[in-house]
């Protein structure tokens, strides 16, 4: 595998992109997309790496964050549902409750 | 018999506990009574078979220990439900069962009708049991005990009418004084046991064996100190200075409850303790000296406040604590056997007139209830010219007076003569026996003045009560006039049991009797008495007249002033303001102690509550909390409560923790 | 060939990411997220990796983004067109950018490091086939993380589900 | 039957989770089910008393592994011996007690609270029985949480301040102890001891600094907890606020956790330490006699006042505790059950007028006597054995600390608590006094009931007991006394090291002067002991002289 790094580079620009979209927006669920989305830049350092060194660790790992991912779709959606429930919208600045 | 002696204070307990469980629902007043006194009366049968199978036994042998069970086992220390039979112990169950018999019987007569009769009966009893407990201990801590009881049954009997303060007040100031009394006796046994202990390997507490190596005592040191520990412990049971103003407040209880135990036994245990301890007391002369001077003090000092009380069982109280006195005075001078005697004695004659004052109030209340009056029905100002009325009462009275002032041949005249005697003559104290014996005479002089004011006020004279209810006034019933009369006989005859040697026309039975207990201290005491130059018969006829003729000054006082001349005791108080508030108002000691005492000691209580324990202890817990709130207060603006401020500092963190360690 | 198609993809990749985090309406972010996994389990293929793709497509693109769809569709949330803290913009960019740096970074100097291979080549994998290989691992050697995983969802869809309702 | 302890110590548990599958609306179920659960237990406990052998050792013991990370290694190590027997027997005696008492006064939340009580009591027991340092610490907290909820939940007016003051109190002392317990186990494992078992570290000979330090922070985690003038201030608040269950079980027997962690602990592990700090912890304890005694006096609230009397009387343990002779400590470990009796049954009346009349202050009172006569007998009787009344429990107790304090060296600290007898009576007394006696003047008094039969069958075996530890202590102290002999033999040894060893700053060359002070100073007959102190000797003196 002669493009080992040109992966790497790609996760690193996605999981960037993601970071920059969790601090910027404040549309709960556009927040939650950009969490997947370094997830996924995770997942392909994960794949590229395994390949390249010849491991399937790295492959399995992928499989639990998918898992994981899943969960964490499930209950984060219900919470911004039971959150728009109570408060009309979805929008972080509103997630206050534990302000002083 | 000997072997039964459990069942002595056994009788008393069943009584208790029936009386106690059952009294409420058995509501008739025959049968608790009958009950309590049927116990007592048991109790009484039982100790006269001792005493009359210990008369059958030549006196080396006269002593004898039951072990009920193990009490107390704890690595050296051995104390076990145990109990002596001695000389000593025989006389003091047989005073206490056969007055309290007597005086159980009276209270059913004088007691009826009254809230809660089962309640007293169940309180009598178990008064009765702990004396017996603590006459027959055969160490220390059974004795301590009954010693605890008989505390626990005065603070029960005194608070009897509890829904008087007074009563709760007096009740609650008769317990503490005696604990303070209890905290001595204490550290005298810690003392002694601890002394025997770690010096002989001998830790015991029991009597017997105390005695047995009481030859180990050193005489003085840390004998002195445990003995004027055990004295504390008397003082306060006894009621001596200074110890001793609850005894008056302990009136607030009904009159049998005077009688039994304020008069004739609890109040005697102290002397008791004393006369058990002989063999310990006189290896100190400190000691001894100083159980004579508080004795002869006390003495005189209750006696003068006793002239001036309007109360009639004030009266009677105050003249309780000076016999007391002379008591103590006698243990002091190392007249044992006098101490014991006249503890026997008094318990005839104060008891034949706490019940004869009980029948005296008994009568005015009820006069008084009658005539729907509410004057105080043991004022004496409101008495007078009783003895028409009431003549068996006036009778037993005027013959337990006659005992009291000591005059020959009631009993109270060979007891106290004999504590006189020895107080002039005894070989321990020198030159301080002359003062002794004055103290006492005078002492002697002011009991024969304020006895027959007394006598003069109640019985004497015309009756002061409204006339509306004179002729309410009756003799009271045969319950109570049956123990009346049966004391009387006792107050009169009883002081041939123990008649000076000098008299001869009988033997001295008692300090025969009693020799086998007190021999030992006599012993001891000879190392370091003085040779006794005191001792003729001239002296001791001469001193018994002088006696006699002070006790009937005092009579020929109290008749000028109470009954010839009854514009003097008026006139008196008008010269002497002054003199008559302080005596009246018995000293000011009550008030010195409160003064002393009792209001730095809640002052300081207030003190640490609400000074220290709130403001500095607390006040180091809370501000260490409140600083660290403060801070808080200040980092807590940190804090935005915005999600996204929380994810820009962790990634924030990410990047410099990270950017530290790729371009470090 | 295989760089100039991978360059395609990669820069597919990024603008659809980049198109994630701009859009106003929340829709469109979704379905360029869906672009972006595409072009991710295509990387899987071009990695041996095939039934990662596979599950990349079903899972990710599949069921998770339907799901973040649906909740999108069902809350009817109105584009909200004011941004109120602009400095936020900046601040998160800065950040993200040194991010990049850092990891980027990160990755050239651990170059040195020699790694041990083991023996799953490509050929191998395309022999046995991946998905046997991954069932052979995941049923043996990660049994019970597997089991795990399994509570694991098991808690979210309880959680979910008692999250969700109004009433309990 | 061998695993009987275990048994005791986690029934609460499976009866907590009974409890879980009973409707919360059911509260008659759930109290008879807590009550029954107790009740077994007890019944269980008293075939643990019945099985007991009379000797110094460890009887039913478990010892199995448990955990096993890196260096630490921690067993599930559990025994009784004399002195835990009691404490058991006490504990679950009292929680049916406990649990009877709730049945009127806690009609919110039932089930979290029945939960609560249960947990306690494995807590509590669990503490008793640990042989396992660690496990001990783990017992030890797990009752502070149950604590902390019934105080905070079912309290009175100021819960919340109470219950966070007990448990940052408890808090502070503990993670102390957890130090020193960490500490203890490095040092041991020098000396070649394997895991926490307790019994492994009575051998351990510690040199004398590191043995101070060690004291000291466990001195300072049980002072906390017995508790100990000054730090006894949380306890007036946490008594008055948590409900009657709670302050029942709090003083009668999370209190003696505290001396009862000085008797199993901080005083075999440490023998040299105690001794050295014994005339300063006698003179907390006598000052605690004295000081809460006055304080107790001036209180305006009833319950107020019994938490402060509790405080004298842990005194008087404490006291006897540190006399380090049989007397004393067998006086300390009968006060300890005593205490728990009386003080309980305080509480516990303290609960029924509240229940009544929803105030605890003394001048709401007065005259109760008349219109309640059950309760005026059986408070009268609680009041004399708290007072120590020969006869009752609380004399026999106080006797022997006295006495055995009395031959030890605290002879003048004996002098001075000898007068907390005279202060106990005037605060109880006076208390009593001004509730049951005088007039019944409050009109809201006047309709008073009397007891009713629950509240009579909870006081019961309250007063049984009084009168039988009061007049029959033997079989109580017989079982105790064997291992309270060993203890003291353990404590014996030390005072030979404590002696030789200069623990102040040594002036000049330490090394020549120990050797010159060591023979005059060893008993004979002793040699064994000689060569071991020399080495105690370097080891402590060496560090100062470095600074």
């Amino acid at each position: 595998m002669e493009n080992l790094n040109g992966y790497l580079i790609v996760s690193a620009i996605l999981f960037a992109i993601g970071t920059i979209g969790v601090l910027t927006r404040k549309n709960a669920i556009v927040i939650f997309m950009c969490i997947e989305l370094m997830l996924n830049a995770v997942n392909l350092t994960f794949i590229s790496l395994s390949r390249h060194l010849g491991h399937l660790d790295g492959q399995i790992f992928v499989i639990f964050i998918m898992t994981v991912a899943a969960a964490e779709a499930a209950v984060g959606l219900a919470l911004m549902i039971a959150f728009y429930n109570n408060k009309e919208s979805i929008d972080v600045e509103d997630v206050n409750l534990m302000k002083w | 018999m000997f072997d039964n002696v459990w069942l002595i204070p056994l009788f008393p307990l069943i009584g208790f506990l029936i009386n106690g469980f059952f009294g409420k629902k058995i509501k008739n007043e025959a049968v608790i009574g009958g009950i309590g006194t049927l116990m007592i009366f048991m109790s009484f049968i039982v100790s006269c078979g001792i005493l009359m199978q210990m008369i059958g036994l030549p006196p080396e042998q006269r002593v004898f220990e039951k072990v009920l069970f193990p009490w107390i086992h704890s690595g050296n220390f051995k104390a076990d439900m145990a109990f002596l039979v001695d000389p000593l112990s025989a006389v003091m169950i047989m005073v206490v069962t056969g007055v309290g018999s007597l005086i159980h019987l009276y209270s059913i007569g004088y007691m009826h009708g009254e809230e809660g009769f089962y309640r007293f009966f169940a309180y009598l009893n178990l008064f009765c049991m702990s004396m017996l407990l603590l006459v027959l201990g055969n160490n220390m801590l059974v004795m301590f005990i009954g010693w605890e009881g008989v505390g626990l049954c005065s603070y029960l009997l005194i608070g009897y009418y509890f829904h008087k303060k007074s009563a709760g007040d007096a009740a609650k100031k008769a317990f503490v004084m005696n604990r303070v009394g209890d905290f001595g006796f204490l550290i005298g046994l810690f003392t002694l046991y601890w002394w025997f202990g770690s010096n002989h390997n001998i830790w015991t507490i029991n009597f017997t064996e105390i005695k047995a190596a009481s030859h180990l005592l050193p005489y003085g040191g840390v004998v002195t100190v445990a003995t004027l520990c055990f004295f504390v412990g008397a003082t306060g049971k006894s009621a001596q200075i200074p110890l001793f103003t609850w005894l008056p407040d302990a009136m607030e209880g009904p009159t049998p409850v005077s009688a039994l135990i304020h008069a004739a036994t609890m109040v005697t245990a102290g002397v008791y303790m004393i006369g058990r301890m002989s063999f310990v007391f006189i290896k100190s002369p400190d000691t001894m000296m100083v159980v004579a001077v508080i004795g002869a003090a006390t003495a005189i000092f209750a006696a003068t406040i006793g002239t001036a009380q309007n109360d009639i069982k004030r009266v009677l109280a105050y003249s309780t604590v000076s016999q007391l006195g002379f008591m103590f005075l006698a243990m002091g001078v190392g007249a044992f056997w006098a101490g014991i005697f006249h503890l026997m004695t008094h318990a005839f004659f104060k008891a034949c007139m706490f019940l004869g004052s009980g029948s005296v109030i008994h009568s005015m209340h009820h006069a008084l209830h009658k005539g729907h009056l509410h004057d105080d029905a043991q004022d004496m100002r409101n008495m007078g010219g009783l003895r028409k009325v009431m003549p068996i009462t006036f009778i037993t009275f005027f013959v337990s007076t006659l005992a009291i002032a000591g005059i020959f041949p009631f009993s109270g005249f060979f007891s106290k003569d004999e504590i006189l005697w020895k107080a002039f003559s005894n070989p321990y104290h020198g030159s301080l026996n002359i003062i002794l014996w004055g103290t006492g005479a005078i002492a002697a002089c002011f009991t024969a003045f304020y006895m027959f004011r007394l006598v003069f006020m109640t019985f004497f004279g015309e009756c002061r009560i409204n006339s509306k209810v004179k002729e309410y006034l009756h003799e009271s019933p045969l319950t109570i006039t049956i123990p009346l009369m049966v004391l009387g006989v006792l107050a009169t005859f009883g002081g041939f049991l123990g008649m000076p040697k000098v008299m001869g026309a009988l033997p001295n039975y008692l300090e025969h009797w009693l020799d086998p207990v007190f021999e030992l201290a006599t012993e001891y005491g000879a190392k370091y008495a003085h040779a006794g130059g005191h001792e003729s018969h001239a002296l001791e006829w001469g001193l018994m007249g002088l006696s006699i003729t002070i006790a009937v000054v005092g009579i020929m006082i109290a008749l000028t002033l109470y009954v010839k001349n009854t514009g003097a005791p008026a006139k008196f108080v008008a010269t002497f303001p002054a003199l008559h508030r302080a005596v009246y108002n018995k000293w000011y000691v009550d008030e010195l102690y409160d003064f002393i005492f009792v209001n730095p000691c809640k002052a300081f209580g207030q003190f640490l509550w609400k000074g220290f324990d709130v403001v500095v202890v607390d006040g180091v817990v809370n501000g260490v909390a409140n600083v660290v709130m403060g801070f808080s207060g200040i980092f807590r603006y940190m804090q935005s409560g915005y999600i996204y401020n929380y994810a820009f500092s962790m990634v924030l963190g990410v990047v410099v923790i990270l950017g530290y360690y790729i371009f470090k | 060939m295989e760089t100039l198609f991978f360059v395609i993809i990669s820069l597919v990749a990024i603008i659809s990411a980049i198109l994630v985090i701009t859009c106003k309406n929340p829709i469109n972010s979704a379905l360029s997220l869906i672009m972006t996994f595409f072009c991710l389990a295509t990387y899987y293929v071009m990695l041996d990796a095939p039934f990662m793709a596979a599950i990349q497509v079903m899972v990710y693109a599949g069921a998770i983004m339907v799901l973040i769809v649906f909740t999108i569709m069902l809350l009817n949330i109105r584009v909200n067109a004011t941004q109120k803290h602009s400095h936020k913009v900046l601040l998160g960019s800065i950040l993200g950018i040194f991010t990049l740096i850092n990891t980027v970074v990160l990755l050239f100097k651990s170059q040195a490091a020699k790694p041990v291979v083991g023996g799953y080549t490509g050929e191998m994998i395309k022999n046995i086939g991946h998905s046997e290989l991954i069932g052979r691992e995941m049923f043996t050697t990660f049994l019970l993380p597997f089991e795990i995983t399994s509570i694991l969802l098991l808690v979210a869809i309880i959680g979910s589900v008692i999250l969700a309702k109004k009433k309990i | 039957m061998s695993n009987v302890l275990s048994l005791t110590t986690f029934l609460p548990i499976l009866g907590v989770l009974l409890l879980l599958f009973i409707p919360k609306d059911s509260k008659s179920v759930l109290r008879n089910v807590t009550l029954a659960v107790t009740l077994v237990n007890f019944l269980i406990s008293l075939t643990i008393l019945s099985g007991f052998q009379t000797n110094a050792e460890f009887q039913f013991i478990e010892n199995m592994p448990w955990i096993a990370a890196g260096p630490f290694v921690m067993r599930y190590n559990i025994g009784i011996d004399g002195i835990s027997l009691w404490l058991v027997i006490l504990t679950t005696f009292i929680m049916p007690i406990a649990v009877l008492s709730t049945y009127t006064a806690v009609e919110e939340k039932v089930k979290e609270y029945m939960i609560c009580l249960l947990l306690l009591e494995t807590g509590m027991l669990g503490a008793f029985i640990s042989l396992d340092l660690f496990l001990f610490y783990i017992f030890w907290e797990v009752m502070l949480i149950p604590m902390y909820f019934m105080i905070g939940i079912w309290g009175g007016k100021n819960k919340i301040y109470a219950a966070v003051k007990f448990f940052i109190y408890t808090m502070v002392g503990s993670l102390l102890m957890l130090v020193a317990l960490i500490f203890l186990y490095f040092k041991g494992m020098e000396a070649g001891i394997t895991d926490f078992g307790l019994l492994q570290f009575f051998s351990l000979k510690l040199d004398m600094a590191t043995q101070i330090w060690l004291f000291l922070a466990f001195a300072f985690a049980f002072a906390i907890k017995v508790p100990m003038f000054p730090l006894h201030t949380w306890l007036p608040d946490a008594h008055t606020e948590a409900p009657t269950a709670g302050s029942v079980i709090l003083a009668a027997v999370l209190l003696k956790m505290g001396t009862y962690g000085y008797v199993r602990f901080a005083m075999p592990l440490f023998p040299d330490a105690a001794h050295k700090f014994a005339p300063m912890i006698a003179t907390l304890a006598v000052i605690g006699i004295i000081y809460a005694a006055l304080v107790a006096m001036v209180q305006e609230d009833v319950k107020k006042l019994v938490a402060y009397s509790s405080v004298a009387h842990l005194g008087f343990v404490m006291l006897g505790v540190f006399a380090f002779n049989t007397e004393g400590i067998t006086g300390g470990m009968l006060q300890m059950l005593n205490h728990g009796i009386s003080t309980g049954a305080l509480f516990l009346i303290v609960g029924f007028i509240y229940e009544r009349r929803h105030t605890r202050l003394i001048t709401d009172f007065g005259g109760l006597s008349k219109q309640m006569p059950v309760f005026a007998t059986i408070f009268m009787i609680v009041t004399f054995s708290s007072i120590g009344l020969p006869g009752t429990n609380g004399f026999v107790g106080e006797f022997l600390i006295l006495i055995g304090a009395f031959e030890s060296q605290l002879r003048w600290w004996t002098v001075v608590a000898t007068s907390g007898v005279i202060l106990s009576a005037v605060y109880m007394l006076w208390v009593f006094q001004r509730v049951m006696f005088g007039e019944l003047d409050n009109p809201k008094n006047q309709k008073l009931l009397d007891l009713n039969a629950r509240e009579i069958a909870i006081m019961v075996p309250l007063i049984v007991m009084i009168f039988v530890m009061g007049l029959y202590p033997k079989p109580f102290i017989d079982k105790m006394e064997p291992a309270i002999n060993k203890l003291v033999s353990q404590m014996r040894v030390a005072p030979v090291n404590a002696q030789v060893i200069p623990v102040g700053l040594p002036a000049g060359h330490p090394a020549m002067e120990a050797p010159a002070a060591g023979p005059t100073m060893m008993p004979a007959g002793h040699p064994a002991v000689a060569p071991s102190s020399d080495v105690n000797t370097e080891k402590t003196v060496n560090p100062h002289e470095a600074k």
